[in-house]
């Protein structure tokens, strides 16, 4: 059976009835969107739970001509690290559709218009399908199809039910993903003429540009792309006012999965397609993303907006997700992807939390809020533990991939004469600045007396409960015990790295046999 | 004699070590989960479970008698934590097994105590299950086989640390306090963390077994480089300057908090860390070593003169417990005698600290909640029970002949003077300031006459509060004897940390020893002149500016904020600034250029036909120009 | 000096489509002069229509049955070949569906030479009917396109140039509102129009004075076999270009453009949009690739400046644009830069087949998606006939949301996201130009087409992110024929974006053999 | 000797041109455009001339057939719009611009 199509498949067909019900039938449309987010999700598991991470790289392989002309297929495969990502979506999307129950009904306290919910939740289903398709697409010319197609329903999202900035935002994004996209679309035009094979499937593309000065330019094309979409210092402007105007849902989707994209691109293409010239650029897109780590860190301190401040927290975590990409050790890569997944959890809640609250009080400004934590003690907590996992606090699973990146990035031998270690130990401040981030904010909304504009806020009620209570599980969970995601993700990884001939997981030659290879 | 060989075990109480984590953590789990329905039995609930803990405890030390000193290091796996680097276990030794002790013990004690001192308070559940995630935190820390599993300890009790200071969080200063806390902190854990690293790249492990093996194969500057960097997070959670500015503040939290957390065990995390690693990467003599000890030597007098001149007995105490801490840290720098007065007194320190704590929580309890010891005096007569514990514990502290302080205390300084004189008179002149400090404590609160609120009706606790202090003020008296006397303690640590060469005789007659009591004796009368006889004042005099230097904690905070927050807040904004203007200025400028030229370039489309028909021809002539050129090069 | 001529042969069968359409036009002429005016629509639809239609049957017919010619016919003149076929039936398809608008009521004057508000204008009116005229014409228009498109020597390409634009040039000040408007951009197009012919005849004289021959193959020979170092010949071929970019448009002449498209009746500027472009491409082909192929060296590097000058022309110009039409002038301006694109990347034959095939699936693409969009635009009306300010259509989304969701999926489409036709159109352009070495074109090409993106986006924003204004236009119930041509367009789109390999394969097919000579 | 020939052609084309640039009134404008149609008649039937064959002259007539039907369409739209306008200068005419 074609698992990843019928992944695909569902939720457009979900989409589509949703977008066909009747006028009126708004309650109707969230129970269908949420009931076909819960069947994607439960195949997903079926999917992952059949996922042998010993055996083939690629696996629940489709491959069907599409555009032969082109040399294009509908290519389909799932290796470690796409699945986990497919499945950081499945899980995502359900829990957002719950969060987003009132986004479009025009309740909430800052009173915004009322809009068409069916349109809304079919945007959402649709997106998820062109999420699973990016992340499972073989097909490089396909991978380009979903990258470019995913960002139209989130500019619908973004412009017609976002915050009062709203348009300005949304074309903003969709402007700044498409001049990326459009470069990588020379690239990989040049890609396929260069490489001359009559085909777009990734495994037969991998190791085929050997020239180095060429390797450099498409490298370039793609990379640059993936920085914006991810987003890596300093294309991210684009970001923080996305976030910021998005609903709360699709704020955690944007940066949750969307920009993963641009991160997992560059692990799977930019690293395997053009190994030399991923090493060649290697210094300077360290230099990017730790300078993204602490520039994000300090501008999100400063930050009045809580949405705003937790896109630039975001955008210091995909420093640290590049930065482990790069370094190129097993360790600093698998905990990169580890890393997409654990920060799609962490900053969704985080979102979403915030997003209760916005929908509260009706204001995302920091200074309207103060001692939450008297009259909602439960959405305090909920809020302290997100914000814990976004300073990855040991026990929690993003402790586990920034540990991972870091350690990997200072154990990588030096390149070139730069000794990472130093791009470890300056990413590491940034543990310091999370933790003034994170625990100023909290205490500004949370802490202090109680503001009489949140006097009367009312505490989680049972769908959030829902909603926050998977989430944190997985972020508890994992983080006492990353094994089962550490044992699909590191074969996967591993090969990638065996592609650029890196070597394989293993931990760094202790001095005692350092000691008897000197003898 | 070197430690012994690290041995994997399993079954045994020691095998199921992990209940000891896990209880306090069930606990905690069940309290924050079980939300309201809990909040009449919670407390209890928290209770057993730190007493189950100690129980756990307890069955495994005993176990761990049971067998031969070489026999006493028990690893057990616990499971794969991230596949090929860390695999989690528990390290059962007699280092360990001492702490989980002190913890479970001490810590069930101050349960039982909270149990009195929160009654009122409407947050008591969620008290009791930071309490236990505190416990267990702690216990991860000091049981775990590897640097990571610590490391995860160590932030825990951070975070348990952060929660229950902030308790009150809807006091700013208390949220403020909190954050403070865990911030400084992190500065720590920012250098234990490299040092992990520096750990994994250097040896291919973080499990102590491997890591202690061929640690002596390394280069002399990556094994100081480790050591100073764990000795960097050891100064942060152990409150050792540059990074003690936090425990002071830390004060907001509810007392039992002060006395379990920032007196009796996480403080002295620091200390365990560095005793832990001593072998590797402390060796007496060492560079890191030296540093450690200077570092104690420091902070042992920073933290005696803070104590001083503090009106706010709380924040007196945690000045005293700031230098005492100083003390096991100087001796934690000694090497193998030193670890064991340096343990020593970390044990002691927790009892008659804890008592001390607990003690002025009884005051506080019996003056609502009043905290100025200006504003007490002659309490001796209305809080008996607690008077006498709290004295005991004033005795133990000072150094008192043959109390539980006088052994181990008196056993760092001579140590220090082994080493270093200098680093010796200076702990001899710290035990100086301390006799003064916390007989001026003393007396102003028991003695004198009442200084008063008006409202404020004295009266002694209940049994739940005063029987833990009177365990406690026992073990004040008699601990430190039993450890010290015999080298129980020398010969028990020995496995865990390596032993001195010869066995350590203690000598109650020293000169320094000698210098020390009369040092004690000669502050203790002065605070008695100065504050037992002479009138108090209620409101604080303005003291000479070295007593302002004191009471500005040494202007720790102002310094701190003068070189840390003003330039900080600075970058932010300029930061923020940068980011609008610059980089987004960039992306939107090029967009408004583009929107500009076409503004501008739409003007040329005079709608005039003829202006078109000249376009036209000049394109023509253009184009035939260019081809000309092209096809005649 | 014998006076003995031997007869000419003309290939009725091969050029049947194009007689089919001219005897159309004809026999609308009759009608109007014969039949009574309340008939003659209903006469005059029905002949349009399936004239059109047959000629595209029978162009399947030629293809299937006698497959692609090999030669020239009717003397060399006309060259029937594969691209030929291809240009026609995509001529056929648009100029069918632009017919379908042109049918709908009130689009046309009643009589073009009344006073706008005089008495005449008022009972000609009374009298009911538009020009209908207009059926003849476009016919004639219409045949004029598919014989530019084929002709295979400049004389006839000259002839056909002419007979496809005078009817235009009428066409164009036909609007029943907005009069003035529409007879300025008719003044204008004509004067514009006559006097680049005027360049293009010209050059054709030089080439004729290098070559002895009009024939473009005769030209080509002519060129491989003396090798042109003549200065005369490079500025014929300069005027003949000159008359080719102007009619597609291309900077620096495309100053006609956004007036003609303002100005004229929506239908008609459908047609223009669409038909006139694909066929002055095929002209474009024909003279650059097949005349003066072995002149490209020369031509290429003039080529590229002019391309690169209609794209970003094209692109920058149309951000502030406040009427829509003129907009999508200045859109179709950027879109016949990107098919230059396609033009300078000859190489090989296979080089060529591959580009040319691309130009023309992305010709098809486009010029359906075009008809498409100004189709919508003639049912957004309010008081004076159409909405054509920007601001008008603000909150259109929230008035008719199907409506302003197939046209933003039209302007998605023309921006070139994945999934619209649009897209593979780009592609099918842009892949052949990356491995015929015209990498630095495509790049540019990118680029404009981002900077293009934001007044696409623009648009859409307006219509769906931004409140309606109180008095906002109201969304005319279309007529069966422009519903009919919405509908085909976004159908077309849509899977022409998702299943374009059949079309692809055709265009293949078409490409194949390139032109004859 | 054609070449005087080409030279009046250039020169007259070149007159049509400027004509076209230089006057408002539309009939003149349409009729240096037929000036310059004429041009390239001279030009054709000198170039047939020079390569002895027929085709230029050939070519002559034909443009003078589309220059006549261009005549029909033009003066129409000229009348037309100087009817409602009742002005015939191109200049008028630019309410269609930017």
């Amino acid at each position: 059976m074609p698992w990843l199509s019928t992944l695909i498949a569902v939720p457009v067909v979900g989409a589509v009835a949703v977008a066909l019900l009747p006028k009126g039938a708004d309650k109707l449309a969230k129970q269908v969107a949420l009931v076909v987010s819960l069947v994607v999700l439960a195949l997903t598991l079926a999917v992952t739970i059949q996922f042998s991470p010993r055996g083939e790289r690629f696996q629940y392989v489709e491959t069907y001509d599409w555009i032969p002309s082109f040399g294009v297929h509908w290519g389909l495969a799932v290796d470690g690290i796409a699945l986990v990502l497919i499945a950081l979506s499945a899980v995502l999307v359900p829990v957002v559709i719950l969060a987003s129950w009132h986004d479009a009904d025009g309740t909430g306290a800052d009173n915004p218009p009322k809009r068409s919910v069916k349109t809304y939740f079919s945007l959402l289903l649709v997106l998820e399908a062109m999420m699973i398709g990016v992340f499972a697409a073989t097909d490089i010319f396909l991978f380009y199809v979903f990258f470019e197609a995913m960002l139209i329903p989130m500019y619908f999202m973004i412009g017609s039910y976002g915050g009062v900035q709203r348009s300005y935002a949304a074309v903003k994004f969709l402007l700044y993903s498409l001049f990326g996209g459009l470069l990588m679309l020379v690239a990989v035009i040049a890609l396929y003429g260069i490489a001359g094979r009559n085909t777009f499937m990734f495994p037969e593309l991998v190791g085929v540009i050997t020239d180095p000065t060429t390797q450099k330019w498409l490298f370039l094309g793609f990379f640059i792309a993936f920085a914006i979409k991810a987003p890596l210092w300093p294309f991210h402007t684009w970001l923080p006012d996305a976030a910021a105007q998005a609903p709360a849902g699709a704020a955690v989707l944007l940066v949750g999965v969307l920009d993963k994209v641009g991160t997992y691109g560059m692990l799977r293409f930019c690293l395997e397609l053009f190994p030399d010239a991923a090493k060649f650029f290697t210094p300077l897109v360290l230099v990017l993303a730790v300078v993204g780590i602490v520039y994000g860190a300090i501008v999100a301190i400063g930050q009045t907006d809580m949405k705003r401040l937790i896109a630039y927290t975001s955008i210091s975590h995909f420093g640290f997700i590049a930065m482990g990409v790069f370094a190129m050790t097993a360790d600093s890569a698998a905990g990169a992807t580890l890393y997409m997944v654990n920060h799609g959890f962490s900053t969704g809640v985080l979102f979403l939390v915030a997003g209760f609250l916005i929908y509260r009080r009706g204001s995302a400004y920091i200074a309207d809020y103060g001692g939450v934590q008297k009259v909602a003690p439960l959405l305090a907590g909920a809020f302290l533990i997100a914000g814990l996992s976004g300073l990855s606090l040991p026990g929690l699973s993003s402790f586990v991939s920034e540990f991972m990146v870091l350690i990997g990035t200072f154990s990588s031998e030096a390149v070139a004469g730069i000794n990472y270690a130093v791009f470890a130990i300056i990413a590491t401040t940034g543990v310091i600045l999370a933790a003034i981030y994170i625990l100023w904010m909290y205490k500004r909304v949370a802490g202090g007396p109680t503001a009489e504009s949140v006097a009367g806020m009312k505490d989680l009620n049972g769908r959030e409960k829902w909603v926050v209570a998977p989430l944190i599980a997985l972020i508890i969970g994992l983080g006492f015990y990353p094994k089962p995601l550490l044992d699909v993700i590191n074969p996967a990884v591993d090969t990638t790295l065996a592609n650029v001939s890196v070597t394989e997981h293993q931990a760094p030659v202790p001095v005692a046999e350092q000691k008897g290879a000197g003898e | 004699m070197e430690p012994v060989e690290i041995i994997q075990h399993s079954g045994g109480v020691i095998g199921v070590a992990w209940l000891m984590i896990a209880l306090p953590l069930l606990g905690a789990a069940i309290l924050l989960l079980g939300g309201r329905r809990t909040d009449r039995w919670g407390h209890l609930l928290g209770v057993v479970m730190s007493l189950a803990s100690f129980a756990v405890a307890v069955l495994a030390f005993v176990e761990l008698l049971g067998m031969s000193g070489d026999q006493r290091r028990r690893e057990i796996e616990l499971f794969q934590f991230i596949p090929g680097m860390v695999d989690m276990g528990l390290l059962i030794d007699p280092l360990s097994i001492a702490f989980a002790l002190l913890i479970t013990g001490v810590g069930s004690l101050i349960h039982i105590y909270s149990i009195g001192y929160m009654s009122h308070d409407p947050g008591r559940r969620r008290f009791f299950s930071y309490l236990n995630l505190f416990v267990a935190a702690m216990l991860l820390l000091v049981l775990a086989d590897n640097y990571v599993g610590l490391y995860i300890g160590w932030e825990g009790v951070g975070l348990a640390s952060y929660l229950l200071i902030g308790f009150w969080q809807h006091k700013p200063s208390a949220a403020t306090a909190a954050q403070k806390a865990f911030i400084v902190n992190r500065v720590g854990d920012f250098g234990l963390a490299i040092g992990v690293f520096l750990i994994w790249t250097t040896f291919g492990s973080v499990a102590y077994g491997p890591v202690f093996q061929v640690a002596g194969q390394a280069e002399q500057g990556v094994l100081t480089a480790i050591g100073l960097l764990l000795l960097l997070g050891a100064c942060g959670k152990s409150a050792q300057l540059p990074l003690q500015s936090w425990l002071l503040d830390a004060m907001e939290g509810p007392t039992p908090v002060s006395a379990l957390i920032h007196a009796a065990t996480m403080v002295t995390a620091g200390v365990y860390l560095v005793v832990r690693s001593g072998a590797a990467f402390f060796p007496v003599g060492s560079t890191a070593a030296l540093v450690v000890t200077v570092v104690g030597v420091a902070t042992l007098l920073a933290g005696a003169i803070i104590g001083t001149a503090k009106d706010d007995i709380k924040k007196g105490l945690a000045g005293s417990t700031m230098s005492q801490i100083g003390y096991m840290m100087l001796g934690a720098g000694l090497g193998p005698v030193g670890y064991v007065f340096a343990i020593g007194h970390l044990i002691t320190h927790g009892f008659f600290k804890a008592n001390l704590f607990l003690g002025a929580g009884s005051i506080m309890h019996a003056m609502n909640d009043e905290v100025d010891m200006r504003k007490y005096g002659g309490l001796r007569k209305l809080l008996p029970v607690t008077f006498v514990t709290f004295f005991i514990g004033y005795l133990a502290i000072i150094g008192f002949p043959l109390l539980s302080g006088y052994f181990t205390k008196d056993g760092i300084i001579e140590t220090a003077m082994h080493h270093s004189p200098v680093l010796g008179w200076l702990a001899v002149l710290g035990a100086g300031i301390t006799g003064f400090y916390m007989s001026r404590m003393v007396f102003m609160t028991f003695f004198g006459q009442k200084r008063w609120a008006e409202d404020a009706h004295p009266h002694e606790s209940p049994a739940v509060m005063t029987v833990p202090l009177i365990i406690l003020s026992i073990g004040s008296i008699f601990l430190g004897g039993y450890l010290v006397l015999g080298n129980t303690l020398a010969n028990w640590l020995a496995p865990a940390v390596g032993g001195p060469e010869e066995p350590i005789e203690f000598h109650f007659v020293t000169t320094p020893g000698i210098a020390t009591l009369v040092l004690v004796a000669i502050g203790a009368a002065f605070a008695w002149m100065k504050y037992g006889r002479a009138e108090v004042p209620v409101v604080a005099p303005r003291g000479s500016f070295v007593t302002t230097f004191a009471r500005r904690d040494l202007y720790g905070d102002a310094i701190n904020e003068s070189l840390l927050m003003r330039p900080g807040q600075w970058l932010t904004r300029l930061a923020v600034f940068f980011d609008n203007r610059g980089v987004d200025g960039v992306v939107n400028g090029i967009a408004a250029g583009i929107g500009g030229t076409s503004g501008r370039l739409r003007r040329i489309q005079t709608g005039f036909a003829r202006s078109y028909a000249l376009s036209i021809l000049f394109g023509a002539a253009v184009v035939a120009g260019a081809l000309l050129l092209v096809g005649n090069i | 000096m014998n006076g003995a001529i031997e007869a000419p042969t003309i290939e009725y069968g091969q050029l049947m489509p194009m007689l089919l359409v001219f005897g159309a036009a004809v026999v609308g002429v009759l009608i109007e002069a014969l039949a009574p005016r309340y008939l003659r629509k209903a006469i005059h639809v029905p002949v349009t229509l399936l004239s059109l239609a047959g000629a595209f049957a029978l162009i399947i017919l030629q293809a299937v049955r006698d497959g692609v010619p090999e030669q020239a016919s009717a003397m060399g003149a006309i060259a029937v070949d594969g691209p030929a076929l291809f240009i026609w039936g995509v001529i056929l398809v648009l100029a069918f569906i632009s017919m379908l608008l042109i049918n709908d009521d009130d689009q046309f004057v009643a009589q073009a030479a009344a006073v706008p508000g005089s008495p005449e204008e008022e009972d000609a009116v009374a009298q009911g009917g538009a020009h209908t005229e207009v059926y003849p014409l476009a016919l004639f228009a219409i045949g004029g396109m598919l014989l530019f498109s084929s002709a295979n020597d400049l004389l006839i390409m000259f002839v056909a140039l002419e007979v496809m634009s005078l009817p235009l040039y009428l066409l164009c000040g036909l609007a029943r509102r907005r009069r003035l408007l529409s007879q300025e951009a008719s003044v204008k197009y004509f004067l514009l129009g006559a006097f680049s012919s005027g360049f293009f005849l010209y050059g054709m004289a030089l080439v004729y004075g290098f070559a002895g021959t009009v024939d473009l193959g005769g030209i080509s020979s002519a060129l491989a076999s003396v090798g042109g170092q003549d200065s005369l010949l490079y500025i014929g071929v300069a005027l003949l270009g000159v008359g080719l970019f102007f009619k597609i448009g291309a900077a620096p002449f495309q100053a006609w453009k956004p007036d003609v498209y303002q100005g004229a009746p929506t239908p008609i500027t459908a047609l223009m949009a669409s038909g006139t472009l694909v066929a002055a491409f095929g002209a474009v082909l024909r003279v650059f690739w097949v005349a003066l192929g072995n002149l490209d060296w020369d031509w290429r590097p003039v080529m590229w400046a002019v391309a690169i000058l209609t794209m970003v022309v094209g692109a920058i110009l149309a951000i502030t644009q406040t009427d829509i039409k003129r907009m999508l002038a200045y859109s179709s301006i950027a879109h016949a830069g990107f098919l230059l694109i396609g033009v300078i990347a000859t190489g090989d034959a296979e080089q060529n087949s591959g580009s040319l095939s691309g130009i023309l699936f992305y010709l098809l693409t486009y010029g359906i998606t075009t008809v498409g969009a100004f189709a919508v635009v003639t049912m957004v009306r309010d008081a004076g006939g159409e909405a054509g300010h920007l601001s008008r259509w603000a909150g259109l989304g929230k008035r008719s949301p199907l409506l302003a969701g197939i046209f933003a999926f039209f302007l998605l489409a023309f921006a070139g996201i994945p999934l619209t036709s649009g897209f593979f159109g780009k592609y099918a352009v842009f892949a052949p130009a990356v491995s015929g070495g015209a990498l630095g074109l495509v790049v540019v090409g990118v680029i404009s087409s981002a900077v293009a993106a934001f007044f696409y986006v623009r648009v859409i924003v307006l219509m769906f992110f931004s409140e309606p204004a109180a008095d906002g236009p109201t969304v005319a119930l279309p007529s069966v024929g422009t519903a009919a041509v919405v509908t085909i367009a976004a159908a077309a789109t849509v899977v022409l974006g998702v299943f374009p390999q059949p079309v692809l394969d055709l265009a293949d097919q078409a490409a194949s053999a390139l032109f004859i000579r | 000797m054609t070449t005087h020939y080409l030279v009046l052609s250039a020169l007259l084309f070149a007159i049509g041109a400027v004509g076209v640039l230089v006057r408002r009134n539309a009939i003149v404008v349409f009729m240096c455009v037929e000036l310059m149609l004429n041009a390239c008649n001279l030009a054709f039937v000198t170039f047939a001339r020079q390569h002895g064959n027929l085709d230029g002259q050939l070519i002559a007539f034909f443009v003078m057939v589309v220059a006549a039907a261009e005549v029909v369409v033009g003066l129409a739209i000229i009348v037309t719009i100087f009817r409602t306008r009742r002005s015939a200068s191109v200049d008028d005419a630019n309410l269609l611009k930017y």
